[in-house]
């Protein structure tokens, strides 16, 4: 019992070891790596080189005359220690910039994740229920026109109506300029008012797919023997259509449903990008342009732990909401 | 034909609890027939087998029994639940709230396949506790008298009731799903082919219990399957189904020693047996029809070896054969030897083992 | 080769173990085969029979070679098959070959035909194994000679369908034809004809004995309706072996296991084979103690029935009996022989064995 | 609707929003720390030195009230009564820290200054060890320059950088000065992601001119957020907005555009190290190919123009520089593609036409990938059309893009490309006197670029080597050395001889064409005025200064009036 | 009937019917009847696949023919600034630089098609192989090759993806196609091994087996087709994921913009034109989503329909064939995709 728990944990975190032993070798190994391109640049702005190994080593907790070996393992250790070097680009502390953008994403990434389920189930459900009525082809058909727009582009197209023309919703920005963070209603306010366009044009577009997946669900389910039983046991239609038909329809989503928050996160560079708002998506984008690879080798990896992380929780309690599961081993996420 | 059969029915039993006139239940607007004017009436406390080949209509009779035909068949005739009493229930006509309370209170349901009739995700415990409470009955009686009948059913009732579905062995799932149809009470019980998918060990072991059941709880069983030799020892009486019609309806005994209808002679005789000697055993021959070309007369003409031209053209109605024992059959008489039993006549007693 | 059976398994077990323990090592154990010995003749017919879960299919897939035994040796024709597999043995005989000699018909006729097939093509495989250099329209005049020969004529109407467009009982002669065409030894007829309806069971058992005799195999037939058997063996002259949780508990000509059951086992089986004849006896009671098998992963102590067994003693409780030859049979209880302990021991009480 | 209301309910103060394109709690006021150093909220921190103004091409004392060059000498006298936020006075030592840290930091003005003194308490006196052209100098230490390097906040890093420069100038570069003690009429209030909040100082000198409270910058990211603000009034006053014709037309009638020359524009730089643009026959073709009014058309009429002469002056400044010599100049077409001359001068170099591709004498593809700034629209839509033309004219032209960074951080300092979009002017106000763009053309580039021209500095691929060109009049060639020419030219303060040397290195730029520009920019900043704000007509004197919405404040001539 | 049959001792190889011959035209007749003509009839059955296919027809005619004919978007064209429909020349308009903006959206398709072709062969392609290979084989190669998908997977997409597109500038739409799927393939590839693992265990790989038929016969004969359906509906997916995050990163501008892209056109509406602000560029922008959405409909309604073109149920019985099995449960397939 214990024992699958402890072997997918040792698993979860030897993945997230050999991820960023990829990306660190990765990112090393490029033509021309982050030091030899940062160096030329400084080298080149007329800076001195000590001071110039003395700014990459304070930017990537790695010296450059080190070895690769020495170079890992001090970035190893010192990312134990939280330590993610310092931004190029903000000469912040790389875990100071996460921590401030972290929160605005997540809440956007997982708000709209869970709109998209709850959409997804309760419209699934209803469509399922009326199967071959208009309603259904109706939802059908507009659930597969949504899925056919990308985000994006519904994004340009929200900002344009909402934003530019009725001029009714923010287009850009966590909050607006006067609003501090704090926990006072103003500031809630304000933060889902800027937050309902780039929600939105997650849901809309991610829902479309999720509602046919679901109708599928719920259609079988309903064509099954338990819920003819559970019938003719005269059970209440509510009984029925929580407890049999929504309960056994949504267990198959349950894990699609964990790792697309963690496949959000990484949709949000260039969502933040379309509505501007500062999350670890933009900041990953500014740090791409700008080749600020210790910003980006911080969001990359804690994308990845999120996408990791996601996918470990949704293995591990897979077993707690579908009893068929002994300890997850025989069905995972993947 | 129906009015004779209907007369002979309501002469062989004395005291109906359900009585189907003339039911049939039709697929695609009417134009595949899949259960073709049946009539039968069941005794209170008896146990009646109806047997049939595969695709025979056997569960739609049961599903009739319930007005629980699935969508989007025509349920047509009518089923009358305790027929001869003051408060005759016409099952077919009842309302929604009605006809939920009359299932599973008064006649509830066993069927094919246990493991997809627990919802997976739900305790067995819950499964009784919401049947219990969907019908207003005091839940705590009701667990005490499921404990005793999961006990009567050789089960460990607080380790059953503990488990999920799928933590039970195929056996213990049925005999679960018999205790769930019976913590109503209720006075009839349907089974559609309650123990195909098990082993013969386990079959004739709840058979066995379910004799027991009856005695202890005043039952009346419908029992379904495709295995005659297997209901033959716990039945009362015994039907045979064939292309969606009963064609032969006896005493159980009478129906394995002295059957009338070809269908049903061919059908004992191509069954293994341990007793019969090998050399006799014969398979029937051909196929069985589908509902939408069903042929006309009898419908078992084609594979029939007495067919006459009558039996091409005319569809023979039951046919009293003997006190209780009918069958649709014009040549009933002649089956008897031209078709001879493999086991019955000379083989029957080296049988004895025990 | 003149005095090695076709086939010969020796004290074969077979372990399944549940994957466990990078650092705990409690790991389960299904035994779904304990220390079976069996040998199979040429033109031989087996039978096994049991309950659900006992074994057989396990049992009958180790004996073709499709399941590698975790102990005990399995001997085709003297060779040891494992160690032809593994490269170890210096007998002339290649695992190509072995492979070929010994076949399998599933249960379920629908699911052993690949659905994106056509039969033609399904038939043409075993050929291409045995006859590579076989021209394709010969493979077809074989193909449909057989389909012909087992009764599916027109066969080249049938050899252009796919398996779902066959009824289950033309299902089985295609899966039977198949087998056949690799022309085998052994053919393992796993539940072969549960699946079908009962009126066809005959019909397909007649088939395929008739076919034994003209392609010269051996059947193991896995049933668990002793009729079945019965009708299998007796008309093939062979044998009968009862299982139980892993073991065979008996094993013997059909007429004298049927006839004369001397495993209680046996006996409980017996009862719950329906009799026809036999309608209007009053019914018994139920021949054993308990109604569920026992968790093959903690088979029970000493003989692995005495949880069930009517007859069973302390003895039983404590000690595992060892297979004795009664006549032709060999059954593994101590009824077996009069002068055992076990009839000197006290009957088992009911309250204090309860498993688990 | 916003559900939050603009501003604090009880307290109605008048402000001036304007807007800005950094996140404003990045920003750190610290100029000789890189990172986040501000563009535009510096100029209401901080009080300029001086400012320049457009029309009548002169600087107008601010900080700085009087300067006085005197060869090797130039004095400052620092502004009576200005302090700064702390209440301290700023005076001549605080000013002269400043000055003295750019003597490290590598500003231009350390080539030839030795020394630099207080001799009292608002006078900075700088030394030089030669005799510097007095333009010169006034535009390298008065020009954009801002009084905001505080003696005691910055004290330190100079102590340290007298001692250990390495040590000091980590130092320096490292501190982010987040706070900072302004100078200016506004000092730091708060800032957040989105805003900079300023509010007015009672006591500084120019106080009494305005009469509004604070000076807020919003922060709008990109150029359509910019726009939008504008536009539904969001943002009072915008600085440096690139805005499309039709846009323009949709705008507000209150809503007042400001335009200065930049001195500034979209140029190519061929890499003179590419087999093909090494030589000078191919980048005359290019010029003569390029339709600039063409391409200033597709970008945005209204704001770029199209420079008349591909010379290193800008265009407001040829004809006053250039005199009469301006008719021997080459125009290369400015409204055309001059196929003829460009065909011509192509195939007297060995070049001819294959399959409608241009090919050199090996055969070889000219191959003309020209990189671009990804984000920037209006020179993205630029390379565009200059593909399209060198397309046509068959040379293999393709656009490339890359973050403006990237071409900072990579592209420009190793010279990783054959063609790069980047100014071919030095900026306003320096570029309106030709010694620095002729500078930043032939010697050394602003942009840092390695563009390996021959004649260029060393820090820039070159030899400083010698040019030779066609006589500007007459036949023959002449042989000049542009690197030697500019210094002469900046040591000199003889008019004449200043002259000469700019119409012959503006020559040298035209025949051999360092760098190809194409359009010059119009900076556009905006205003709104109507009911709420009292603002000079666009094109007053007082407004023609670079970035008017931070200067017309301090002279009382944008005040608000009403809601 | 058999046990009816007269000789039951020899049995020898004979046909009771016509000598059966094949020739080379009932090869090409069966291989057209298997993979054309029945498929087809399949596919047209189903409203989705039909409009599907209707839809990525267009784009394949826009792709081959309007690139062919129609004239390459070029600055100055036509006039500037020209609004929808206003002249022949430039029927949708044209950009401020007087660029046709039809003549945009033609040219971007046939990269994009390559694109997309490219991409979901690789994602499907590398996904069934070692899904297949990893799911049969077992063991040892199942555990290295598993924990490599295990670790492709964990990696995020998008992210991956635009770093390597910042680092590579691929130009060749091959290759912007295989890049944009580098990591597509593992969550792929793991329901495929799962698959696998199931069907590895269905009696008739178990008879193949029993019969020595080679693995790799038995994976194209036995597995593969049976995979079928689930790798068409998730080339599908993969090819729409390619348009989606093609579009995305030029829109970006991550992605060189040394071809035409829809995305490019997006980015000029957007920031150039003004599309925004000024509402007179809009058709600018609605010209190239039309044209994405057009595209990712087709696909996703061809993936919807396509699984069904290789169930051989459907199949038979659009045919016309007998069926003699009752029971004709045409199964849905549930497309769960990302992005
Ligand atoms: N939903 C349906 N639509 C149309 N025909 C149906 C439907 N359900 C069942 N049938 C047909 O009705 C006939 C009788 O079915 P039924 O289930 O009663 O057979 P059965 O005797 O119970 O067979 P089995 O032994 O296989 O359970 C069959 O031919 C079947 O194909
Ligand atoms: N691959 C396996 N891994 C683990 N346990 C297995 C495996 N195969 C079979 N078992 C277990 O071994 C035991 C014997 O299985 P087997 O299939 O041989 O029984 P059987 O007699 O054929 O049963 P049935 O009549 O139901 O087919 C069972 O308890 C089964 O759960
Ligand atoms: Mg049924
Ligand atoms: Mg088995």
């Amino acid at each position: 019992m214990n024992n699958y728990y402890l072997k997918r944990t040792i698993r979860a975190v030897l993945t997230v070891w050999i991820v960023i032993t990829v990306t660190f070798g990765m990112i090393r190994l490029l033509p021309g790596g982050p030091l030899e391109q940062l160096r030329g640049k400084l080298l080149r702005q007329g800076v001195s080189p000590s001071r110039v190994n003395a700014m990459i080593e304070s930017y990537q907790n790695v010296r450059p005359n080190q070895s690769l070996p020495e170079q890992y393992y001090e970035y190893m250790t010192a990312l134990l220690t939280g330590d993610m070097g310092q931004s190029f680009l903000q000469k912040e502390p790389v875990t100071a910039i996460i921590g401030d953008a972290l929160p605005w994403t997540v809440f956007v990434m997982a708000t709209s994740t869970l709109l998209i389920f709850l959409i997804a189930i309760v419209w699934g459900a209803l469509m399922a229920y009326r199967e071959g009525s208009t309603f259904d082809l109706a939802s059908s058909s507009a659930s597969i026109l949504f899925a056919a727009m990308p985000f994006y582009v519904l994004g340009i197209v929200l900002i344009i109506v909402f934003g530019y023309q009725l001029e009714l919703l923010p287009t850009s920005h966590r909050l607006s300029p006067d609003v501090e963070p704090g926990l006072s209603l103003l500031f809630v306010l304000d933060a889902i008012d800027h937050a309902i366009l780039p929600i939105a044009s997650m849901v809309l577009t991610g829902a479309g797919l999720q509602v046919l997946a679901m109708r599928g669900n719920a259609i079988q389910v309903l064509g099954s023997d338990f819920v003819r039983v559970a019938r003719l046991r005269g059970l209440s239609d509510r009984r029925i259509s929580v407890r049999y038909v929504a309960r056994n329809a949504i267990l198959p989503m349950y894990t699609g449903f964990l790792t697309l928050i963690g496949f959000n996160l990484g949709g949000s560079i260039i969502l933040e990008q379309v509505f501007s708002y500062p999350g670890i998506g933009y900041y990953m984008f500014q740090a791409l342009e700008a080749r600020d690879y210790p910003l980006m080798m911080g969001i990359f990896l804690i994308i990845t732990i999120a996408l990791v992380l996601a996918v470990y929780i949704a293995d591990l309690t897979y077993g707690l909401i579908d009893p068929r599961v002994k300890s997850g081993d025989s069905r995972e996420t993947y | 034909m129906s009015i004779s059969s209907d007369t002979l029915n309501e002469s062989q039993v004395q005291d109906p609890i359900i009585r189907m006139n003339d039911v049939s239940v039709t697929y695609d607007n009417g134009t595949s027939y899949v259960l073709d004017d049946v009539s039968l009436a069941i005794e209170r406390n008896e146990i009646i087998g109806i047997v049939g080949e595969s695709g025979s209509g056997k569960s739609m009779l049961a599903s009739s029994l319930l007005d629980a035909v699935p969508d989007p068949g025509q349920l047509s005739g009518s089923v009358e639940y305790r027929p001869d009493e003051e408060q005759t229930v016409e099952v077919l006509a009842l309302e929604d709230s009605e006809l939920r309370s009359l299932r599973w209170e008064e006649i509830s349901m066993v069927f094919q396949g246990a493991m997809s009739s627990f919802n997976p995700t739900m305790r067995i415990k819950e499964h009784f506790i919401e049947t219990l409470e969907a019908h207003d009955a005091v839940v705590e009686t009701g667990l005490d008298r499921a404990h005793e009948l999961l006990e009567d059913l050789y089960l460990e009732p607080s380790r059953i009731l503990g488990s999920y579905p799928h933590q039970l062995s195929g056996g213990m799932q049925q005999r679960t799903l018999i205790a769930l149809s019976l913590v109503l009470e209720p006075d009839v019980l349907v089974m559609d082919e309650p123990t195909a998918a098990l082993d013969l060990l386990m079959q004739q072991s709840i058979l066995l219990l379910l004799r027991e059941l009856r005695e202890k709880y005043d039952l009346t069983m419908v029992f379904i399957t495709h295995d005659l030799p297997l209901v033959a020892s716990l039945a009362d009486r015994l039907a045979v189904m064939y292309a969606f019609e009963l064609v032969e309806l006896g005493p159980a005994s009478e129906m394995i020693d002295a059957p009338a209808h070809p269908y049903t002679r061919a059908l004992l005789n191509a069954t293994p047996n341990l007793n019969a000697p090998l050399a006799e055993m014969r398979p029937v021959k051909g196929k069985s029809p589908a509902p939408i070309n069903v042929p006309s007369g009898c419908s078992y003409h084609p594979r029939c070896p007495l067919d006459t031209e009558e039996c091409r053209t005319n569809h023979p109605p039951m046919d009293s054969v003997a006190s209780g024992h009918t069958a649709a059959c014009f040549h009933w008489e002649n089956a008897r030897t031209e078709i001879p039993l493999n086991y019955a006549e000379e083989g029957a007693n080296d049988g004895e083992w025990r | 080769m003149s005095t090695d059976p076709l086939l010969r398994l020796e004290d074969v077990a077979v372990h399944f173990e549940n994957e466990s323990g990078l650092l705990t090592d409690e790991s389960e154990v299904v035994r779904a085969v304990d220390g079976v010995s069996l040998s199979i003749e040429e033109n031989d017919v087996v039978s096994l029979v049991g309950e659900s879960g006992c074994g057989k299919t396990t049992l009958g897939k180790t004996a073709i070679g499709l399941q590698r035994p975790t102990a005990g040796h399995v001997t085709y024709r003297g060779h040891d098959i494992w160690s032809i597999r593994d490269g170890k043995s210096d007998a002339d005989l290649s695992w190509q070959e072995i492979r070929q000699s010994l076949q399998i018909i599933h249960q379920d006729p629908g699911s052993s035909l690949n659905p994106n097939r056509r039969i033609l093509s399904i038939l043409s495989e075993p050929l291409r194994q045995v006859n590579p250099e076989l021209e394709t329209s010969e493979r077809r005049e074989r193909i449909y000679s057989l389909l012909e020969r087992v009764g599916m004529s027109p066969a080249q109407d049938f050899a252009d369908r796919y398996p779902h467009q066959l009824s289950g009982g033309e299902q089985q002669r295609v899966v039977l034809s198949r087998a056949l065409l690799m022309n085998p030894d052994v053919i393992l007829a796993d539940e072969a004809i549960s699946a079908l309806d009962v009126s066809l069971r005959v019909e397909m058992m007649d088939l395929m004995l008739e076919l034994q005799a003209v392609f010269d195999t051996s059947y193991i037939f896995i049933s668990h309706d002793l009729s079945n058997a019965r009708y299998f063996t007796q008309h093939g002259d062979g044998k009968i072996g009862v299982m139980y949780l892993g073991e065979l508990t008996e094993v013997g000509p059909a007429k004298q296991l049927i006839e004369d059951p001397q495993h209680p086992y046996t006996s409980v089986l017996r009862w719950a084979t329906p009799d026809l004849a036999a309608v209007d006896t009053a019914p018994q009671e139920l021949p054993m103690r308990k109604i569920d098998v026992p968790d093959p992963v903690n088979p029970p102590s000493g003989c692995r029935f005495h949880t069930r067994c009517p007859e069973a003693r302390e003895h039983c409780r404590t000690t595992d009996p060892q297979p004795v030859p009664v006549e032709e049979s060999s059954v593994r209880c101590f009824r077996a022989r009069s002068t055992s302990p076990y009839w000197d021991s006290e009957p088992i009480e009911e309250d204090e064995d309860a498993t688990d | 609707a916003n559900l939050v209301n603009n501003g604090d309910d009880e307290n109605e103060s008048p402000r001036h929003v304007s807007h800005v394109n950094q996140v404003p709690a990045d920003i750190q006021w610290n100029s000789s720390n890189p990172a986040n150093t501000p563009q535009i909220t510096n100029r209401a921190l901080f009080d300029p030195f001086v400012k320049y103004n457009f029309k009548t091409s002169e600087f107008i004392p601010y900080a700085i009230s009087e300067w006085n060059f005197g060869g090797n000498t130039f004095e400052l006298t620092v502004r009576d009564g200005l302090t700064w936020s702390n209440g301290d006075d700023v005076t001549a030592s605080d000013i002269a820290t400043q000055l003295r840290i750019g003597l490290y930091t590598g500003e231009p003005y350390a080539d030839f200054t030795e020394s630099i003194k207080t001799p009292d308490d608002s006078t900075v006196r700088l030394q030089f060890d030669s005799t510097v052209n007095e333009q010169i100098v006034t535009f390298q230490i008065l020009a954009d320059r801002f009084v905001h390097q505080k003696e005691s906040e910055f004290g330190t890093y100079l102590e340290t950088l007298k001692n250990d420069e390495q040590k000091g100038l980590k130092e320096l570069g490292d501190f982010a000065y987040r706070e900072p003690i302004a100078s200016g009429p506004f000092e730091h209030d708060s800032v957040g992601q989105e805003q900079l909040r300023l509010t007015l100082r009672d006591d500084h000198p120019d106080a009494d001119n305005i009469n509004f409270d604070e000076y807020v910058f919003e922060y709008r990211e990109s150029n359509q957020q910019a726009q939008q603000a504008l536009q539904n009034g969001a943002i009072d006053s915008a600085f440096s907005l690139f805005v499309q014709t039709d846009i323009l037309e949709n705008f507000p009638k209150k809503v007042t555009q400001i335009q200065t020359p930049s001195n500034w524009g979209y140029g190519l730089y061929p890499n003179h190290s590419d087999p093909h643009l090494s030589d000078r026959a191919v980048r005359q073709a290019i010029q003569y190919v390029i339709n600039r009014a063409q391409v200033r058309d597709n970008v945005s009429p209204d704001s770029k123009t199209a420079p008349e002469y591909p010379v290193g002056i800008a265009s407001d400044n040829q004809q006053e520089w250039l005199g009469d010599a301006i008719d021997d100049f080459d125009t290369y077409g400015v409204d055309s593609t001059a196929t003829e001359q460009a065909t011509q001068v192509l195939e007297e170099a060995g070049y001819k036409k294959q399959n409608g591709t241009w090919v050199d004498s090996d055969g070889e593809t000219v191959e003309l990938p020209i990189m671009v700034p990804s984000d920037w629209s209006d020179w993205n839509t630029a390379t565009d059309t200059v593909v399209d033309q060198l397309s046509q004219f068959g040379f293999q032209a393709t656009k490339e893009t890359r973050s403006y960074d990237a071409m900072l951080g990579n592209v420009f300092p190793n010279g990783d490309f054959v063609v790069a979009a980047a100014g071919w002017l030095y900026g306003s106000p320096q570029g309106s006197f030709p010694y620095f763009s002729l500078h930043h053309q032939l010697v050394k580039n602003n942009d840092a670029v390695t563009y390996n021209y021959p004649a260029a500095d060393g820090s820039r691929g070159g030899n400083r080597e010698d040019v030779t060109v066609p006589a500007r009049s007459g036949s023959g060639t002449i042989t000049v050395n542009p690197a030697e020419r500019l210094s002469e030219l900046a040591g000199s303060t003889d008019e004449s001889t200043v002259n000469e040397i700019t119409v012959e290195q503006a020559w040298v730029t035209n025949q051999d064409l360092p760098m190809l520009p194409v359009l010059e920019k119009v900076e556009q900043t905006f205003i709104t005025g109507g009911e709420e704000w009292d603002i000079p007509k666009p094109d007053a004197e007082v407004a023609q200064v670079q970035w008017a919405n931070t200067w017309l404040p301090r002279q009382g001539e944008m005040q608000y009036t009403g809601n | 009937m058999v046990s009816d049959g007269p000789d039951t001792d020899t049995f020898t190889f004979e046909t009771s019917g016509s000598t059966v011959e094949v020739t080379w035209s009932d090869r090409l007749q069966d291989f057209y009847e298997e993979f054309i003509y029945k498929p087809g009839l399949v596919a047209w059955d189903d409203r989705r696949t039909r409009i599907g296919a209707a839809i990525m027809s267009i784009y394949v005619l826009m792709g081959i023919l309007g690139a062919w004919f129609y004239p390459a978007p070029e600055s100055n064209q036509v006039e500037r600034g020209l609004g929808p429909f206003e002249t022949l020349s430039a029927p949708l308009g044209s950009t401020g630089s007087g660029e046709d903006v039809l003549g945009m959206v033609i040219h971007a398709t046939p990269e994009m098609l390559i694109m997309v072709m490219s991409g979901g062969i690789f994602a499907t392609g590398v996904a069934v192989l070692i899904g297949t290979v990893a799911g049969y084989k077992g063991g040892t190669v199942d555990r290295a090759l598993t924990s490599f998908s295990d670790v492709a997977m964990s990696i995020p997409g998008l992210p991956l993806v635009m770093v390597l597109a910042v680092v590579f500038r691929p130009r060749d739409p091959v290759l912007i196609g295989v890049l944009l799927t580098i990591n597509y393939w593992a969550g792929l590839g793991r329901s495929i091994r799962s698959q696998v693992l199931t069907l590895r265990e269905e009696s008739y790989v178990e008879a193949s087996r029993t019969m020595g038929v080679s693995t790799s016969r038995i994976l194209f004969k036995d597995i593969i087709p049976n995979l079928m359906p689930f790798v068409l509906v998730n080339f599908a997916n993969a090819a729409r994921y390619v348009v989606f995050a093609s579009v995305g990163l030029y829109y970006l501008g991550v992605l060189p913009s040394s071809v035409d892209n829809w995305g490019l056109q997006l980015e000029n509406a957007y920031s150039q034109e003004g599309a925004l602000v000024g509402g007179e560029a809009l058709y600018q922008l609605i010209a190239p989503m039309i044209a994405i959405m057009g595209i990712a409909l087709g696909l996703i309604l061809l993936a919807q329909g396509l699984d069904r073109v290789f169930n051989p149920r459907v199949r038979t019985r659009l045919a016309g064939e007998s069926e003699a099995t009752a029971g004709n449960e045409d199964r849905e397939t549930n497309t769960e995709v990302n992005m």
